[in-house]
């Protein structure tokens, strides 16, 4: 089962911040992993932590949430917020089942290529040892 | 002007500084106590005070400038001059502080009671042997 | 042919002159923004981080970029010079700008960036200060604006494999450079410094001992979009364990004639021996200096801060330098803090180049003079009035090209220039 | 809110990008796969979709097809979402109709197997649709804005930025606390670069102040009250009484026949003031003034010039309507604690301010006396109250460098050298911090022969006195820690910058403080002259310690953010604002709590009570608020909580073809 296993990641980047690294990252031709999805949103302090929770359930094995950090051309504490909408997400996940570390966020700069994709591919290889989320039938 | 200066070495009212100015024409005033001349002096390891010193004790008035045997372990090979970045000739200093002990007939420095006199450079020994005869 | 008429003329497109054309252009106003390299955003976009906040430098200026090079109000010329400019009474400034050729056409290039694979010349890289290669049709940095090639002819020799995989055939032998004349009511410089050369300078051994490397090579090397992936020494390649910083390398030199402070230069060192400290957690830091010189908002806490992370600072300058077999440099110098004289051996020698100033701007000016002091800054004639005016009415002068100055202060002045030039532009547009 | 009809007619566009995309993005399976998708009326690929003839295509899709929404998948939004915006503009549509979808950075150029890069291209694409069946068409957010700015502080950063906007065509309304402009600048004995007197400095710019039609100006005036927001500001100001009302040609007969005295505070007590006065020579406005706590109301001045002076004149409070606020409130120096370096203690102690008063007065002789006793050498100690050490004890410490003094004092040495060359002038410093050009000062204090002398950071010099003279002792770092004494007359000490009174302004504009009480800006280089609330701009050493230059400077360029915003009359605001859903909303308040610059407040809806309310003009988009709200009431009109939910969905089919 999982030798063919390739997890599926949901990516949110940051229109101004992360989402010019993950350019950059394509750009010099950096290899991450390509089942990957990537959505852009102005500031990742905008994330719900009910999105983590559709996306796993609807077939994403995890989300990758590209922060802006302290480069954040909208607020000054946008890694705190953020970081509490994660806490509330893992707090969601698990009270459904799903195991915690599906859900990672790090802190990109514009041109933190290297950052990025050493970030996804460790997160990868986590969602690769967890193996398929159990989900209901229903749902699949 | 030239009188107006004479007159007062004459009665040697003069600040060091000022001696030295007229003696050797630098204004040690302009250092900033980088410590370049300092890092390239092959003599500095054996001073009692380092180049830098020296001209910051000539800015402060200190006679221990003129008593120091580090002036008499210059070899007046110039480096110091040539890395100022204020363009003080630090040698003509020191020179000129030699000057104005030999002009008090005040020879310093007994060979023989150098330490270290096996490291110096011999450049050293020739230098301070001319001075003697200065 | 018909003269297009502009509010203001921006010559410079590093940060002071982006700042100033968007205000201006927010403002209302049409701005020619005009660049000599073929991409803007200056020596800014270049650095790692910035001090004293550690912000990602190019987390600051691509925004910039990016909106200038979008704003409706601003048209963008880079590979662009002005060559001549003539007053015509207030408010009215006639300009002769050139257009290099770039060889490429502008319009048809998709930064596919096939071409630079294609080709075979390799050139040391400008915009990496010759820490790495470049080919003769190049695209000068990642994040450039606009992101388009350009053909460096001096260095091309007519292979055409660029024009060969080109998908879009928009390489153009034949192009050809453009002269023509614009009509402008006011005009900002913002035409920035060069970075001291520091083999005026042969005590500090630049170009003889490897790795003795300038501060804005190190600057690169920090950065994410580093040149080497990672901080190494160039003789070997190896990782620097010890690394000195050279304070006031090409400032406050009388021997150079130059004896003006650059004001960045600690900061920026203090700032890169924290990165170093970050990136290279077991190496020593040592920064040579004659006054550390923390005075803006925040920078005295930035460098007590350097401190308590353990960078080493000496009071003190080192001015002989020795090279090892193995390309450590060998430094003796005086160390004011334990009074003692030391030799020591450093890994890399990092000097902390000085801004210097970009005078030629003067030049351009027929009709009219424009005082430069007697270094070759731009002189404020007013500076405790109106700082930002130039000798010229009408000629404003923002940024570094009055002054070394700091990042926040640049662009500050900036958006300075930009008032002043759309007072007179409100009160001489006719 | 009303029924959102989801749009039906979308037109799909995917760029080969001559090769860099098609090359790894089978760009004719992303065709085939969002041809038929609900929604989508045609899909087309074309080689350069940002060239003419792309551009050309899709525009006239819009008008045959009649489409009411398109997605473009080529490369990077940032190189040219612009231009297709513009395409959709030009055909007609709404530019927010329009969704760009990147398939080459983040696709084609970053995975090898084209297997891969397809399915990502591909949901990738159907995200966007999903996207823009969702979208809603907006247009920019237009806002009347009052064409006018007060100015807090007239100092001259306050003087500075009213002459700039009122060139700009910007009412101003200069508020000044004291009762004459001018600030702590007009005390400056002479300013560097070319020894103009501070008064002059002062003048220069009042005189071109004078002509100009636009700006009020109150003195002996505080802001009491701010409310409102970017654009439509209301202040209340409370404008303090003069007494003196008009001039009189017997006004000097007026002054000198007030029979009380005062210390001069112009002159930090150096010399003494009438009740009815000017603080010095040229002052502006021209009028001088009666200061109450001295005046006795005996009524001679009175009787002199009549009425031109009114003694029962009382306080008004005005009421302004601004677009914005400039605040230049500047600086006080910093106060030594008594005995800090024998301050207070001994009575030639002084500090830098009060020195250069000294000069100023002492400007017709060519002796300096203090006290009564002539000068002959001065020590000036750096560095006092800035970059103090916390030791834990000490309570507040200026931890920051003031940035001034060392320019400052090496420019008076200079100064001082000129007119008093036999002065000696010994300099106790710890970095000599003459930046930039400021360095020509120290080399010429230098060469002029003032003494320079390093003492450690961690042992600031001792100042005592023996038989009657004062001696400053302190370790030198330059001869290795050896002590150095010096006998002087005078010892003056060269006090660092502390704001001035910056927790009043920002209490009663709410905008916040940072490290050492200085007014914070938004960010120290992308917004450096803006504060974190729209519309409110600071300069000058309410700041942070500035030099005249660099004050005139930022007062320039917060004046320059100020008029863009307002210069037309009208502020224009990007449509990325958040919206509340009044029926949704179950007055959670985490919104509120969230936002990060107090856009969001509470209104009343007719018919559903007090809901959450926005207020567009304040809302900077980042979308936070949406992430809290358990009844999604409150909603990004660019990226609504819906949208996102089924690019998600949209997203993992494209994954799992």
């Amino acid at each position: 089962m999982s030798e063919g296993y390739e997890p599926k990641i949901l990516i949110f980047s940051t229109e101004y911040i992360s989402d010019p690294a993950i350019d950059l990252a394509g750009l010099s031709h950096k290899d991450y992993p390509p089942t990957t999805a990537i959505i852009r949103v102005p500031c990742s302090s905008m994330i719900r932590p009910d999105y983590i929770l559709l996306a796993i359930k609807k077939g994403f094995d995890g989300v990758f949430i590209a922060a802006d950090g302290e480069e954040c051309p909208f607020r000054k504490d946008c890694t705190e917020v953020t970081s509490a909408r994660v806490d509330e997400a893992i707090k969601l996940l698990t009270e459904n089942g799903i195991e915690p570390q599906r859900i990672k966020m790090a802190a990109i700069c514009s041109v933190c290529t290297d950052a990025f994709v050493k970030a996804l591919r460790e997160f990868y290889e986590v969602l690769k040892k967890l193996g398929p989320v159990k989900r209901d039938d229903e749902n699949e | 002007m030239e009188i107006y200066l004479e007159r007062k070495v004459k009665r040697m009212e003069f600040e060091l500084s000022e001696r030295i100015k007229m003696i050797s024409g630098e204004n040690v005033f302009k250092c900033i106590s980088c410590g370049r001349c300092t890092a390239i002096c092959p003599a500095a390891p054996f001073m009692d005070f380092k180049p830098h010193q020296i001209i910051h004790l000539v800015r402060l008035n200190d006679e221990r400038a003129v008593e120091s045997e580090a002036i008499w372990l210059c070899t007046s090979c110039m480096y110091c001059s040539e890395r100022c970045p204020r363009d003080i000739d630090v040698a003509r200093v020191m020179e000129a502080l030699r000057a104005i002990n030999l002009r008090k007939r005040k020879d310093v420095v007994a060979l023989r009671k150098l330490k270290d006199l096996k490291k110096l450079p011999p450049m050293a020994l020739v230098a301070s042997g001319r001075k003697y005869t200065g | 042919m018909s003269e297009e008429t502009y509010d203001a003329l921006v010559i410079g497109g590093g940060i002071a002159g982006i700042e100033s054309a968007l205000t201006l252009a927010d403002m209302g106003f049409k701005v020619l923004l005009v660049e000599k390299e073929p991409s803007i955003g200056g020596k800014m976009a270049l650095l790692s981080k910035v001090f004293p906040t550690l912000d990602c430098a190019s987390c600051i200026s691509t925004p910039k970029m990016a909106s200038a090079y979008h704003h409706p109000n601003i048209t963008l010329k880079v590979y662009t010079e002005v060559l001549e400019i003539y007053k015509q009474g207030e408010g009215n400034f006639e300009v002769l700008i050139r257009e290099k050729p770039k060889y490429v056409d502008p319009q048809a290039c998709t930064a596919c960036t096939l071409c630079e694979k294609a080709c075979p010349v390799i050139v040391p890289d400008e915009f990496q200060f010759g820490l790495r290669g470049r080919k003769a049709i190049y695209i000068p940095f990642d994040i450039a604006v606009p992101k388009k090639a350009v053909l460096d002819i001096k260095n091309c020799i007519f292979c055409g494999q660029c024009e060969r995989v080109c998908p879009t055939g928009a390489i153009n032998f034949l192009d050809e450079p453009k002269e023509y004349k614009v009509k402008v009511h006011s005009i900002i410089l913002a035409t920035g410094y060069k970075l001291f050369d520091p083999l005026k300078k042969p005590e500090f051994k630049f170009g003889q001992f490897k790795n003795v490397i300038t501060s804005m090579q190190m600057e690169r090397l920090l950065s994410p979009t580093s040149p080497y992936e990672g901080i190494l020494k160039p003789k070997d390649g190896g990782e620097p364990m010890k690394i000195a910083y050279f304070l006031c390398a090409g400032s406050r030199d009388l021997k150079l004639n130059y004896p003006l402070c650059s004001q960045v230069c600690c900061m920026y060192s203090i700032k890169q021996a924290q990165l170093l400290l970050g990136a290279l957690p077991l190496a020593d830091v040592y920064i040579f200096y004659i006054d550390i010189r923390a005075f803006g908002k925040g920078y005295e806490e930035f460098y007590q801060q350097a401190k308590a992370m353990g960078v080493n600072f000496i009071k003190g300058q080192p001015s002989l330098l020795d090279e090892k077999s193995d390309g450590t440099v060998v430094v003796t110098y005086w160390d004011s803090n334990d009074n003692q004289f030391k030799v020591d051996e450093f890994d890399l020698v990092v000097l902390s180049v000085g801004l210097w100033p970009n005078g030629d701007i003067a030049k351009v000016f027929k009709n009219a003079k424009l005082e430069l002091d007697e270094y070759g800054w731009i002189k404020r004639i007013d500076e405790n009035g109106n700082p930002v005016k130039t000798s010229i009415e009408g000629v404003f002068v923002a940024g570094t090209a009055s002054g070394p100055k700091d990042i926040p202060e640049t662009i500050i002045e900036a958006n300075a220039a930009a008032s002043q030039a759309a007072k007179y532009i409100i009160k001489y547009k006719r | 809110m009303s029924k959102f009809v989801e749009r039906q007619r979308i037109g799909v566009y995917v760029c080969h990008c001559g090769g860099n995309i098609s090359d790894y993005v089978d760009v004719k399976e992303v065709v085939n796969a969002v041809k038929d998708y609900p929604g989508v009326v045609l899909a087309k690929d074309f080689i350069f979709m940002c060239s003419d003839a792309g551009q050309k295509m899709i525009e006239e899709d819009i008008k045959k097809h009649n489409l009411d929404g398109v997605v473009v998948a080529a490369c990077s939004p940032k190189l040219h979402e612009m231009t297709f915006r513009n395409v959709v503009t030009r055909a007609g549509l709404n530019p927010f109709l329009f969704y760009h979808v990147n398939i080459r950075e983040q696709s084609s150029w970053a995975h090898r197997d084209r297997k891969y890069s397809t399915k990502k291209a591909i949901s990738h694409v159907l995200a966007g649709i999903e996207y823009v069946k969702l979208a809603s068409a907006l247009e920019k957010i237009r806002m009347k804005a009052e064409k006018s700015v007060l100015i807090i502080g007239g100092g001259i950063a306050g003087i500075r930025a009213a002459l700039d906007l009122s060139g700009m065509g910007i009412n101003v309304v200069l508020v000044e606390k004291e009762p004459f402009l001018g600030g702590r600048t007009a005390r400056i004995w002479r300013t560097h670069p070319n020894g103009k007197k501070g008064v002059d400095v002062v003048r220069g710019l009042i005189n071109e102040l004078k002509e100009r039609d636009n700006v009020v100006i109150l003195t002996n005036s505080e802001v009491t009250h701010v409310e409102g927001f970017v654009g439509n500001f209301k202040v209340k100001v409370h404008v303090n009484p003069r007494y003196v009302i008009k001039n009189h040609p017997r006004m000097k007969e007026a002054i000198d026949v007030c029979p009380v005295t005062v210390p001069d505070e112009f002159n930090y007590g150096l010399t003494t003031r009438k009740a009815i006065y000017y603080p010095y020579e040229g002052a502006y406005p021209e009028l001088p003034v009666i200061d109450p706590k001295a005046c006795t109301r005996c009524g001679e001045c009175v009787k002199i010039v009549g009425d031109a002076i009114d003694l029962s004149q009382k306080p008004m409070d005005l009421e302004f309507k601004v677009g914005a606020i400039v605040v230049t409130t500047g600086f006080k120096p910093y106060e030594p604690k008594p005995g800090e370096f024998g301050y207070k203690e001994y009575g030639n102690v002084i500090t830098l301010p009060v020195f250069d008063r000294l000069l100023d007065l002492s400007e017709g002789g060519n002796k300096l006396i203090y006290n009564g006793k002539e000068i002959n050498s001065i020590a000036f100690i750096y560095c006092v109250g800035s970059r103090q050490i916390p030791n834990g004890s000490n309570g507040k410490v200026n931890e920051y460098c003031s940035r001034y003094c060392c320019n400052a004092t090496i420019y008076r040495a200079s100064q001082l050298k000129r007119k008093y060359p036999h002065i000696k002038q010994y300099h106790f410093y710890r970095d000599i911090r003459t930046y930039g050009l400021n360095e020509l000062l120290y080399l010429k204090a230098g060469e002029e022969g003032a003494v320079f002398i390093k003492y450690p950071d961690e042992e600031p010099p001792k100042v005592y006195g023996e038989d009657g003279k004062l001696i400053v002792e302190s370790k030198d770092v330059v001869l290795g820690g050896d002590t150095v004494r010096t006998k002087v007359d005078l010892v003056v000490l060269v006090v660092g910058m502390e704001p001035y009174d910056t927790k009043k302004i920002s209490d009663i504009l709410s905008i916040s403080t940072g490290k050492g009480g200085f007014l914070q800006e938004a960010h120290p280089k992308l917004r450096p002259v803006e504060t974190l609330k729209s519309g409110i701009y600071i300069a000058g050493t309410a700041q942070a310690p500035r030099t005249i230059s660099e004050t005139l400077i930022s007062a320039s360029a917060a004046s320059a953010k100020a008029a863009s915003m307002l210069i037309k009359g009208e502020i224009e605001l990007e449509p990325r604002v958040a919206r509340v859903d009044p029926e949704k909303c179950n007055l959670s308040k985490r919104c509120v709590e969230v936002c990060p610059t107090g856009a969001i407040s509470f209104k009343e809806y007719e018919g559903l009570g007090t809901k959450a309310w926005v207020n567009e003009a304040m809302c900077i988009g980042c979308g936070a608020c949406t992430a809290v709200c358990p009844t999604e009431a409150i909603q990004l009109n660019t990226l609504k909580t819906t949208q996102i939910k089924r690019m998600i969905e949209a997203a993992i089919k494209g994954l799992e073809r």
